[in-house]
């Protein structure tokens, strides 16, 4: 089973040369860290920015410089600054190529649930239903199964929705998995130490498994 | 030129009633309009609807006005950072709606640029869309959104001049430049106010005939939500 | 009867203070050296500038400011520039108070055409659909009758229209009019040396006269 | 960040062919692309579909792919500066699509934005709204108006970095940033190149990721249509 470093780690991997990124509040977050540094990547951060830097040091401190998730952030050499506005002309005509945000459901036809649980707190959706509605590829990092055991990777999604038929790839504790165009999950991978049985047991909605399922790789 | 100073916050608000519809710039604690939301507190007008990507924390930004309940609904995208916000929603004495963020960036941008109504794939086959138009576009679903406009909108900027062109610093720009657009009236508050002629046209970020009143504002908190350092461990 | 001089310097006394006002080619364009200089007005210049200045002198020429007649100008202390996405969003937004602008015919009913006439070279509209569909106030400077002496203010327009139901106030070379909401031209004053009954002549929409008409003041 | 510089013009035109959409930034002959559009005639493609507010004069800008023959259609709000342009129009060589230039604008960015239509109150009752949906909002009546986006966007600025960010200068901006962001492929020719970090990242007009090849270009015109000076009598 992965950690959320584990599932940070791997996605990491996904990252390819010349990519823009947005990475979600959470274990996304966290990618940034397992960028391998060769790669020329540009992270998008929702409220204006391109070009992410890494935290600051107590004396680079600039509250008039944030993330999506309110966290201080530093800027990279050949950052652009801009209005919430042309940010999400940016993200919604499709160039912001990769978004990877976390999940509380998914459904085998790519559907993604992480913004509402009817009878609790509602804190809003902020940026997620335009941003699973607008990229080309979205990953999304997640728990394989509840803290009860219930899987939730699911037939069709029990919590509302943020976007339909969006999920292209899935990272979790346990697998990483492809959603299939005609739906199902396609298993690519398993976590160390977690058998292709286990994950069958933790997925509700459909496991497409072919030959063998290797280990995943760091 | 034209000139739009006023002397301060009390001035810039001498004619806001209750009941009115707000936007106030900033996302999170970055970017508000610390002046003017202080001096709304102390004018105590009620029943406001404040359009607003967030709604502050329990004692600043937005939240000081949720506290005072002088807000009857909030418009934005994500809340609930503070408990009193918590507690009047779930007992229903204040209303939120709920807009994805590109949405709302959109619809304020929208009612700036004079556009009732434009479509966006945000939200389609969720709740947002019950009651939308929907249509397909090249093979793909958008919901149709209207624009949204304001009696007052209340941004805060780095820099403004005397005619009120505004520059805004790093990511406290975010929604103050659409929101300066859509408000019948605007006000501008501004770290520093210098006079027509100083700031670089070709770098205005807001120009002028967005802004019908502007002042330098005085005593910025400048408060951080998440101080988080290289050496933080996250 | 007024020259091209004389219809501007009397459309300059619409001039408010603190007006924003966008100014067409031709006439509205001359309309800028007769604003008295104690009034605070703000020029637009709908390919991006808001503070026109005046025409340059040899040394301030700069090819990358121009006005949208292609004319080198300058930009007053307090301009902004901007994008013509901006520039039409603050236009259609309702921002620019006043636009000023030529027509070849207008209605009774407020009407204009000012941008094709069928079978001659069509060159475009730019930006005047725009700017009749969006000003809150709208001054036309026109020519009463044609060469021929055919009335341009018509009962309805015989050339393609730019805008419907939008033109507020019509200065001609013979007359200033008001466009009345119900429709017809309300007669306000007469250009020097010429007649109610001579207005009436060359007027082939509805003409309301109402009492004494008393010739215009510069 | 990511590296976009290519050599020049001829490079960063290489995958170009023929009867492609073009966007061409430029108002008049101010911020046009005088390095690609000489690319262009070297190469010889033909077929285009060029959307540009004008169409050049005569001898220089989009005038010189008209002499050649190379555009198809031309997609604008002003045209027709040049002997050239009328004879192939009148002759019905040359296709050309008018449409009021705000909304030209706003075309060109709601393509960049993902917006693929949204309302407009320009050419309402006009011949411009033959064929398109109208509908009343506030009492007001507009047309839906689609996005325009394009095969490759060619545009000129007059700074740029290494990773594609675009400074403007002057009226030179014009339909140059929303054109950066509607095309497939977009290439900027700036008057000067500098190093990422250079420029300031409060005052970038067009954010990097707009552009895929960007290079200096060299011997700029910047030829003026009218030169009109204080002394001028008008």
């Amino acid at each position: 089973m992965l950690d959320k470093t584990g599932i940070a780690k791997r996605i990491a991997r996904e990252v390819k040369d010349g990519m823009y990124i947005n990475l979600g509040i959470g274990i996304p977050t966290l990618v940034a860290n397992y960028i391998p540094s060769h790669l020329n990547v540009v992270l998008q951060s929702e409220n204006g920015l391109l070009g992410i830097g890494p935290f600051p040091t107590e004396n680079e401190v600039d509250p008039d410089l944030i993330n999506a998730g309110k966290q201080t952030i530093t800027m990279m050499a050949g950052s652009a600054l801009f209005s919430s506005a042309e940010s999400f002309a940016m993200i919604r005509g499709g160039h912001v190529y990769l978004t990877i945000l976390g999940a509380m459901e998914v459904s085998e036809l790519g559907d993604i649930a992480n913004w509402k649980v009817p009878g609790k707190m509602v804190k809003g959706m902020g940026g997620a239903m335009d941003l699973v509605a607008s990229a080309k590829h979205i990953i999304v990092a997640m728990q394989h199964c509840s803290k009860e055991g219930a899987s939730k990777l699911l037939k069709s999604c029990t919590l509302p929705i943020t976007g339909v038929r969006c999920v292209k790839r899935i990272v979790s504790d346990m697998a990483v998995l492809d959603v299939l165009p005609e739906g199902g999950f396609k298993l690519l991978e398993r976590a160390p130490g977690v058998s292709t049985e286990q994950i069958k047991n933790a997925t509700a909605g459909r496991l497409v498994i072919d030959g063998e399922i290797a280990e995943m790789q760091f | 030129m034209i000139n739009k100073v006023v002397a301060g916050a009390d001035e810039a608000l001498h004619d806001i009633g209750n009941n009115v519809t707000l936007m106030l710039g900033g996302f999170g604690l970055c970017g508000i309009p610390e002046n003017c939301i202080a001096a709304l507190l102390k004018k105590g007008i009620t029943g406001l609807t404040c359009i607003s990507n967030n709604a502050g924390v329990d004692d600043f930004g937005i939240g000081l006005l949720l506290k005072t309940r002088q807000v009857k609904k909030m418009i934005s995208s994500y809340v609930g950072e503070n408990a009193e916000f918590e507690r009047q929603l779930l007992s229903g004495e204040l209303e939120v709606e709920l807009i994805p963020q590109g949405t709302l960036a959109e619809r304020i941008r929208a009612g700036g640029a004079g556009i009732p109504a434009f479509f966006t794939p945000a939200g389609v086959g969720t709740e947002i869309a019950q009651g939308k138009e929907v249509r397909t576009f090249e093979g793909k679903t958008y919901l149709l959104e209207h624009w949204l406009r304001a009696d007052f909108s209340i941004v805060k900027a780095w820099k403004g001049d005397t005619t009120g062109n505004l520059v805004y610093k790093g990511t406290a720009r975010n929604f103050n430049p659409m929101m300066a657009a859509a408000g019948k009236i605007t006000i501008a508050e501004v770290e520093e106010l210098v006079p027509a002629g100083t700031l670089d046209p070709n770098q205005i970020h807001t120009p002028g005939i967005y802004v019908q009143r502007i002042f330098e504002g005085k005593g910025y908190e400048k408060r951080i939500e998440q101080r988080t350092l290289a050496s933080t461990k996250v």
